[in-house]
C-alpha cells in the first residue's frame, strides 16, 4: 500500500516484523525449490527503507472506534527497556551482559527490523532483582531505559488490515507421536530453525547426521477429530523441499514420507515431485504411534497398505509436518475489531468469492489468519486486502 | 557477415614472443558483431597476453585500439602515433584487415590473432554459421534461397546426392543435408521444376583470383 | 561550478564497539593525508538522526561531492545515506560505503587484521569514490489506460477492480460473450454461490462502470512500445484499430482437453468428459436416460492437476443433487490444498460418494453401455476390485489456451514448459513477466482454484495502478547507458537482457543502434558485460569501480 | 593482504547483492568467522561480472575468486546467475591458456540468509587456494 502513497502503521505484537517465515531456512540444492523464504527478508528491507511506513512493534491492538475512513484505534506498546529511537544495534549490551546461558538483552532475531535491541524480563538479572546496571552503562547512546513503562497510543486511520497469522499446530496434542518426549522427534519448524541456525541438521540426540527420516504429513491438519477438517497447503511442499535437501547434504540418507494424499498441484511443482520419486518413498497412511527403541532409534508404528496390516520401522528421525492453524489469540482481536471467526477459528470473510473482505466495512483480512496459505500466496493476498482497501479509500475520494 | 575466431593464445604467442612493446588493434565492424576481434576483445587478448608474459618471468607492455573498420586506409592511418610507440603491431581484424593495417604501417610488423573463417550467420547466442562461399557466381535463385555450394558438404549443384539419410548428411551426420532443405523449400514453393533441370558445373572464371569489382563511380 | 573532488569519509565505529579493534584516530590522520579529502569525521552512531542531522550539514558547509561511509553494511543503511545526501544537495549516487562492521570487526577475531581490512576497505571505497556518477531522476509520462486480453472471470475481475481504482480498461475476449469458463461451469461448489450469480453481478458491474471499454470477438494483433505507452493494435470483425495503453494485463485462462491416447479409449454417449458433464448437469431436463452409477477418473492424464479433482469434486455433489446416483471416484491424490476443498471433500463422503485411490491406472471397458472398471486401491493391494457404471466422467488435461504462442510472440514474453506463460521469477510477485508493464493473472500461468484467480486478479489491478496511478513515473535517467557512437548494432544485449529492456533507435537516417529503456531496465548490468564493443556504461557499477575495488597489491597505506 | 611468514591468499568473492552478499552481512549477524583475506565485491548481480573482470584481478594480484549468485532458477534477473556460471569456465578456460590454474576461479550459489554457508565456501576456497599456492603472476611489491 505504501508504494501507492498511502500512509501505512504496522502493528506487530513481536519486536521484529517478519513472523515466522523469518525464521525459516533456504531449500535451495544447487538449484532453488521455489521455498520463497527468502521474499521475506527481502520485504521485511521494503518495510524499513519505506518512508510512508511506521513500524509500531511489541504493539497490541486493544480498542477501535468510528468507522470505514475514520477509524481510531488504541494501542498499547508494551515496554522493551530498549529505546528504539537510540539502539544501532551494536550488540556490546548482548556481550556484557552477564546473565547466562541465556542473555538478558538480544537482538530478537539475526537480520531483526527494525534491529532494536531488546530486554528480556524473564532472564534479565535486574528484573530477577538483582542490581545490574550493566548494559545501561555499557551503551553508547544510553538507549537502555529499565524504567519504559507501557505506552498506550491512538491512531486515525481509514482502514486496517488484519494479517495476524498463524500458529503451528502443537504436536504435544498428538501424544502417541511422541512430540516432545523424544528428542529425535521433531516437527517441520524445528527443521527450519535448526538449518537456519547451524546450516545443516544433526541428531539432537547425539549431533550425528541423520540417515533414516521418516515425515509424517497432516499432524493437525484434515483431522476433524481435533477440529481441523482443512488442509494446511504447505506440508507436503515443504516435506518434500527438506527431503532433498537432507539428501542433497548426505546423499545416504534414506527419507521416507507418510501421507494421506500427496498436494503437488501449484506451477512448477509437479515437476519438482517427479524429481522426489526416485529418491524418496511414499508410504500412504499416516502413523499412529511413534515410540522410542534406543535413544538413537524411534520406532514408527503404521498400517502397511502392501502387507494390510500394522508394520513397525525404525527410524533415527521423525518429522511431524504440523500445519497452520488459527493464533490462539485470534478470539480476542475478532472481540477487539468485531470481526467473526469463521471454520476452524480462522477469521471469517463475508463475500465468498473475496477472502479478504470481513463483516465490518473497512476491515479486511490477509494471509494465514484467514485460512491455510503459502509464503507466495499470503503475500498475493496481503497485496488484495491492500487493493481492497485503496479501493474502499478511493471510492470515498479519501 | 565475415565470421573469425581468435586464434589460440598460443600461436599469438609464439607470433609476438620477441617483442615488449605491442599494439593490440581491433576492428569495429563484422568481427565485433562475432564477438572475435572488437573492443572486448582486445581486451581481454591484452590481458591474457599480460599474464602469460609475466608468467614467464617478462613484462610485456601492450596498448590497446579499436577502430571502425580495419579495412579502410584512412581510419588505419589513425593508428600512426600509437604504431610509433610499439614493435609490432596485432590485428584482431579479418584478413583484409591485417593486410591493410600492413599496407600502411610497411615499417613494422603485423600479425593476425584471428583465422577469418568464412561469411556467415549468427544462429543463436554466439553461434555463427557458414552460409556463403563468396563463389562470385551466385546460385542461390535456383535453390530457394538455400546454397548447395557451401552447405552441401560436396557442393553439389544437382542434389541430393544417395548419401542423404533422414535429412542429415551422409558427411557429417550432424548437419542437415542442403539438398532435403532444398527440396522441402521448393516443395513448399511449389516450385519443384527448379529441381528437374540439370545444371552444368559452374564457371570459375567468375572467381579468379584474387577478386576485384569496378563499379561506375557514383 | 568547480567539479573538482571533494571527499567527506564518515567513519562510524557503531557506538564506539569498533574503536577496541579498529584504532579510528589513526585510520583519520593516514585519510587526512590523502589527495582530494575534504573532511573525515567519525562518528559512533550515523544510523541515529542527530549523526545524520549533522552529517547533512557537514557535507553542505563544506562543499563536499563525493561522500564514503564506513560503517555498516549498505544493504542496511545504503538508503539512509543516500537520503542524507539527497537532503544535503548531493545527488545520491555519489555515495561509497565501506562495510567494515560485518565484513570485518564482527567476522574477523583477529583484532590486527580485521583493522587491516578494514583500513583497506576504506581506502577502496574511497578510490571507488572517486569514479563515481550522479544519476539523475526523470518523470515520464505514462499512459493509464489498461489492457486486459481475456475476459473471462478473472480478466473481468481485474477490469472491475481497476475501475474501481479510477483506471480506465478496455478488456478484449475473443469469443461473443464475457464469462468465460464460468459459463460452462454447473456449480461453484464448495463455494455457496452459483455460476450464473455470480456473472451476473460481475457483468452489472462491468456494464455500469463508465471505466470499462468491453470489446467481444475481438483480439489483439499486435503491440509495440513499452510500459507506460504500448501502442496496441487490434482486431474486431474485419475493422482494425490502433489503442495506447500503459500495462497490459493477460488473463486468458486454460482450455481442457481430454487425452485420449493416455486414456486408450475416445469419449462416448456413456463416457464423457467433466465439461460434457457440466453441461448435462445445467440441463438435466434434456438427458435422455439418468444414470444410475456414475464413476470419476482423474489423476490419469495429470497427476497434478488441481483444477480436475476441484471438478471432479464439485460435480460429483452436482451429480448427487441432480440425478442422486451412486458416485465414485477413482483418483491418485486428491488435491485438497485450497479453501474449503477439505470440506467439500468430506461433504461428498457424507453423501456417499466413494473414493477409491489407485497407483497404476485403472483398466476400463465398455459393453453395450455399461462401463467395467478394474482397479486396484491402495489400501487393498493385490485385490483387483470390479466397478461398473452406467456413466464414465473423465477428467480432461489443463493446456495453454490456443493463442498464447501468439500472444508470446506479439508481447515478446516468456512460456514455461508446459506452454503457459512464465512468471519473472521468485524473487518477484508471480503475476509479473519478465517485462515491466505486462502481468498475468489466472491460469493462463498458473494451477489455480477460483479463489486463487480471483486473488490475482486483484494483484495485477493493483500491479497496474502503482505503475499508472500517478500518470508519471519516477524513473533513474541512464543509469546503465549504450553509447551510440560505439554501438555496433549487434544485437547482443538485446538478446541478452532477461527484462526486454533494450530496444532499437534510429539515430539518424540511416544508422540503427540499440538503447536501454529506462522504465524497463531493472539494472543488472548484463548487458554491461556482454556488450563486445564495450559500448554500455552502468553508471552505479561501472567496470572502473569495479576494477577499482580490485587494488589487492600494495593498495592500503 | 600477503603478510610475512605462512601464505595468505587474496581472494576476491563477487557478491550478487540479491544473495550472497546478504549472506556474507547474515555470517556478520551471527558473528561466524571466515578468512580476512577473502575480499567481498558487491555486484547488482553475477550476471554483471565481466570475464575481464576476472582477468584483470589476477593481473592486480588475486589468488583466487569466487563469483557468488542466486542459486539456480532462483535469478532476480532470469539469466544472470546462468550466464555467470559460463563466464566463469570462459574465464578458466582463458586462464589456462595464460598458463594459471583454473581452479582458481568459481562459481557458488547462496541465498541471501545463509551466512554459515558462505563463511564455509570462503573457507574452503581459502584452503583450496592455499594447496595451490600464490597465483605465478603475482606481481612483486
Amino acid at each position: 500500500m505504501a508504494d501507492n502513497g498511502f500512509e501505512v502503521y504496522l502493528v506487530e505484537k513481536e519486536p521484529t516484523i517478519g513472523g515466522y517465515a523469518a525464521s525459516f531456512c533456504c531449500k535451495a540444492t544447487e538449484t532453488c525449490s521455489k521455498c520463497s523464504v527468502c521474499l521475506v527478508p527481502e520485504k521485511m528491507l521494503e518495510v524499513a527503507a519505506n518512508p510512508q511506513i511506521s513500524l509500531l512493534v511489541n504493539s497490541e491492538l486493544v480498542g477501535i472506534s468510528g468507522e470505514v475512513c475514520d477509524f481510531s484505534v488504541e494501542l498499547v506498546q508494551k515496554p522493551t527497556f530498549v529505546d528504539p529511537e537510540r539502539c544501532i544495534a551494536c550488540g556490546i549490551c548482548t556481550e556484557s551482559c552477564p546473565s547466562e546461558p541465556s542473555k538478558g538483552i538480544y537482538l530478537p532475531a539475526p537480520a531483526a527490523v527494525p534491529r532494536t535491541y531488546i530486554i528480556d524480563k524473564n532472564q534479565c538479572l535486574r528484573f530477577k532483582g538483582a542490581k545490574c546496571n550493566i548494559c545501561r552503562d555499557m551503551c553508547p547512546t544510553g538507549a537502555v531505559d529499565f524504567e519504559q513503562k507501557p505506552k498506550k497510543r491512538r491512531l486515525k486511520v481509514s482502514a486496517v488490515i488484519v494479517a495476524t497469522g498463524f500458529d503451528a499446530f502443537d504436536a504435544r496434542q498428538k501424544g502417541l507421536l511422541g512430540y516432545g518426549r523424544y528428542p529425535n522427534v521433531l516437527t517441520g519448524l524445528d527443521l527450519e530453525r535448526r538449518f537456519n541456525a547451524e546450516g545443516s541438521i544433526s541428531l539432537p540426540s547425539n549431533g550425528k547426521a541423520p540417515q533414516n527420516v521418516a515425515f509424517i504429513q497432516c499432524v493437525g491438519s484434515r483431522d476433524e477429530y481435533i477440529g481441523n477438517g482443512y488442509c494446511s497447503q504447505v506440508c507436503c511442499k515443504y516435506a518434500m523441499r527438506f527431503a532433498r535437501l537432507l539428501q542433497y547434504q548426505n546423499p545416504e540418507a534414506r527419507v521416507t514420507i507418510f501421507y494421506i494424499d500427496l498436494q503437488t498441484a501449484g506451477k512448477g511443482f509437479g515437476e519438482f515431485y517427479e524429481k522426489c520419486k526416485g529418491a524418496i518413498r511414499f508410504v500412504h497412511g499416516v502413523p499412529v504411534e511413534v515410540s522410542e527403541i534406543s535413544p538413537d532409534e524411534l520406532e514408527v508404528r503404521y498400517e502397511d497398505p502392501v502387507e494390510g496390516k500394522v508394520a513397525k520401522e525404525t527410524h533415527d528421525l521423525v518429522v511431524l509436518s504440523v500445519g497452520i492453524t488459527p493464533r490462539k489469540d485470534s478470539w480476542d482481536l475478532a472481540k477487539v475489531l468485531g470481526i467473526n471467526l469463521g471454520d476452524y477459528g480462522f477469521f471469517d470473510t463475508q463475500d465468498p468469492l473475496d477472502g479478504t473482505a470481513t463483516n465490518v466495512e473497512g476491515i479486511f483480512l490477509a494471509g494465514t489468519c484467514q485460512g491455510a496459505r503459502d509464503i507466495p500466496e499470503s503475500i498475493a493476498h496481503g497485496v488484495q486486502a491492500a487493493s481492497r482497501a485503496i479501493q474502499t479509500l478511493t471510492a470515498r475520494g479519501d | 557477415m565475415i565470421v573469425a575466431e581468435r586464434k589460440p593464445l598460443e600461436a599469438i604467442k609464439q607470433m609476438i614472443a620477441e617483442y615488449k612493446k605491442i599494439l593490440v588493434v581491433g576492428c569495429g565492424t563484422c568481427v565485433t558483431v562475432c564477438w572475435a576481434g572488437g573492443e572486448k576483445e582486445v581486451a581481454v587478448l591484452s590481458s591474457q597476453l599480460r599474464l602469460a608474459s609475466r608468467k614467464d618471468g617478462n613484462e610485456l607492455v601492450t596498448s590497446e585500439a579499436t577502430i571502425e573498420r580495419q579495412c579502410e586506409r584512412e581510419l588505419v592511418e589513425g593508428l600512426k602515433d600509437e604504431v610509433k610507440r610499439v614493435e609490432a603491431v596485432l590485428s584482431l581484424g579479418c584478413g583484409a584487415g591485417v593486410q591493410t593495417i600492413a599496407e600502411i604501417f610497411q615499417e613494422i610488423p603485423v600479425y593476425p590473432a584471428l583465422n577469418t573463417k568464412f561469411v556467415g550467420m549468427p544462429q543463436g547466442e554466439g553461434v555463427w554459421v557458414e552460409t556463403c562461399a563468396a563463389c562470385g557466381d551466385c546460385f542461390l535463385d535456383k535453390t530457394g534461397g538455400i546454397c548447395p555450394i557451401v552447405r552441401c558438404a560436396k557442393g553439389l549443384l544437382n542434389g541430393p546426392c544417395g548419401g542423404t539419410n533422414n535429412g542429415k548428411c551422409e558427411v557429417d551426420p550432424e548437419k542437415d543435408c542442403a539438398w532435403t532443405l532444398i527440396y522441402q523449400r521448393l516443395k513448399a514453393q511449389g516450385r519443384l521444376d527448379l529441381m528437374r533441370k540439370y545444371y552444368p558445373r559452374r564457371n570459375f572464371q567468375a572467381v579468379t583470383r584474387p577478386g576485384k569489382i569496378e563499379a561506375l563511380q557514383a | 561550478m568547480d567539479n573538482s573532488l571533494r571527499l567527506g569519509v564518515f567513519l562510524c565505529d557503531c557506538g564506539n564497539t569498533m574503536s577496541k579493534t579498529i584504532d579510528f584516530s589513526a585510520i583519520k590522520a593516514k585519510l587526512e593525508r590523502l589527495d582530494d579529502i575534504e573532511y573525515v569525521a567519525i562518528s559512533h552512531d550515523l544510523c541515529l538522526i542527530k549523526a545524520q542531522e549533522a552529517m547533512q550539514k557537514d557535507i553542505r558547509d563544506r562543499g563536499i561531492n563525493r561522500v564514503v561511509v564506513a560503517a555498516c553494511s549498505p544493504e542496511l543503511h545504503e538508503h539512509t545515506f543516500m537520503n542524507v545526501l539527497q537532503r544535503a544537495g548531493v545527488n545520491p549516487h555519489l555515495l561509497s560505503m565501506a562495510n567494515i562492521r560485518e565484513q570485518c570487526f564482527w567476522t574477523h577475531p583477529h583484532k590486527e587484521k580485521a583493522a587491516e581490512k578494514a583500513m583497506v576497505q576504506i581506502v577502496l571505497a574511497i578510490n571507488r569514490a572517486r569514479l563515481l556518477e550522479p544519476v539523475e531522476k526523470a518523470e515520464i509520462p505514462v499512459n493509464q489506460d489498461v489492457l486486459i486480453v481475456g475476459g473471462g472471470i478473472v480478466g473481468t475481475e481485474a477490469a472491475i477492480e481497476l475501475s474501481h481504482l479510477n483506471l480506465k480498461t478496455t478488456l478484449i475476449e475473443k469469443e461473443a460473450a464475457l464469462g468465460g469458463k464460468l459459463n460452462l461451469f454447473a456449480s461453484l461448489y464448495p463455494l455457496q454461490i452459483t455460476p450464473e450469480e455470480v456473472l451476473a453481478s460481475k457483468l452489472k458491474q462491468v456494464t455500469e462502470s463508465p471505466n470499462i471499454d468491453v470489446l467481444t470477438s475481438a483480439e489483439l494483433i499486435d503491440v509495440r512500445g513499452q510500459a507506460g505507452n504500448f501502442v496496441a493494435r487490434i482486431k474486431r470483425g474485419d475493422e482494425e484499430f490502433v489503442r495506447n495503453f500503459g500495462a497490459v494485463i493477460l488473463a486468458t485462462g486454460y482450455d481442457a482437453q481430454f487425452a485420449s491416447q493416455l486414456y486408450g479409449f475416445e469419449t462416448s454417449t456413456s463416457i464423457v468428459t467433466l465439461s460434457q458433464l457440466e453441461e448435462m448437469l445445467k440441463s438435466p431436463a434434456e438427458i435422455k436416460k439418468i444414470p444410475r452409477n456414475v464413476g470419476f477418473i482423474t489423476d490419469v492424464s495429470d497427476e497434478h492437476s488441481r483444477i480436475s479433482t476441484l471438478s471432479a469434486l464439485r460435480n460429483a455433489l452436482g451429480v448427487k443433487e441432480k440425478f442422486g446416483s451412486e458416485v465414485c471416484i477413482l483418483c491418485k491424490n486428491l488435491k485438497v490444498d485450497g479453501a474449503g476443498l477439505e470440506k467439500l471433500y468430506h461433504d461428498c463422503r457424507n453423501r456417499g460418494v466413494i473414493f477409491l485411490k489407485f497407483d497404476k491406472p485403472p483398466k476400463i471397458s465398455e459393453e453395450d453401455g455399461e462401463i467395467h472398471i478394474q482397479v486396484e486401491d491402495v489400501l487393498m493391494p493385490g485385490e483387483q476390485m470390479a466397478l461398473s457404471c452406467d456413466l464414465l466422467v473423465v477428467e480432461e488435461m489443463v493446456i495453454p489456451p490456443s493463442d498464447s504462442e501468439t500472444l508470446r510472440s506479439i508481447l515478446d514474453i516468456g512460456l514455461d514448459p508446459q506452454g503457459f506463460y512464465q512468471d519473472n521469477n521468485i524473487h518477484l510477485y508471480p503475476t509479473f513477466s519478465n517485462r515491466e508493464g505486462i502481468f498475468f493473472a489466472g491460469n493462463c500461468h498458473a494451477d489455480l482454484d477460483l479463489i486463487r484467480a480471483l486473488t490475482e486478479a486483484s494483484n495485477v489491478a493493483l500491479s497496474a495502478y502503482r505503475l499508472l496511478a500517478q500518470g508519471r513515473v519516477t524513473i533513474e535517467a541512464e543509469n546503465v547507458m549504450i553509447d551510440p557512437s560505439k554501438c555496433r548494432f549487434c544485437l547482443t544485449c538485446i538478446r541478452a537482457c532477461p527484462h526486454n529492456a533494450i530496444r532499437e533507435v534510429q539515430v539518424d537516417h540511416e544508422k540503427r543502434v540499440a538503447q536501454i529503456v529506462d522504465l524497463a531496465c531493472q539494472g543488472c548490468g548484463i548487458c554491461t558485460a556482454v556488450c563486445p564493443a564495450k559500448a554500455i556504461r552502468f553508471k552505479d557499477w561501472s567496470d572502473d569501480q569495479i576494477l577499482a575495488e580490485l587494488e589487492l597489491v600494495g593498495a592500503y597505506l | 593482504m600477503n603478510t610475512e611468514g605462512a601464505f595468505l591468499p587474496d581472494i576476491v568473492a563477487f557478491c550478487c547483492a540479491h544473495s550472497a552478499y546478504p549472506a556474507a552481512d547474515s555470517a556478520g549477524y551471527l558473528r561466524i568467522p571466515y578468512p580476512e583475506n577473502i575480499r567481498v565485491i558487491r555486484v547488482p548481480c553475477a550476471g554483471r561480472v565481466d570475464v575481464l573482470h576476472i582477468l584483470k584481478a589476477f593481473e592486480k594480484g588475486a589468488d583466487g575468486i569466487l563469483v557468488l549468485g542466486c542459486h539456480e532458477e532462483a535469478c532476480r534477473h532470469i539469466s544472470g546467475n546462468i550466464r555467470a556460471k559460463s563466464r566463469v569456465q570462459k574465464a578458466n578456460t582463458l586462464l589456462e591458456e595464460s598458463g594459471i590454474d583454473g581452479e582458481r576461479v568459481e562459481m557458488l550459489t547462496l541465498a541471501q540468509n545463509q551466512g554459515p554457508k558462505f563463511a564455509q565456501i570462503a573457507s574452503e576456497m581459502n584452503e583450496r587456494i592455499k594447496g595451490l599456492g600464490p597465483s605465478p603472476v603475482k606481481p612483486r611489491v
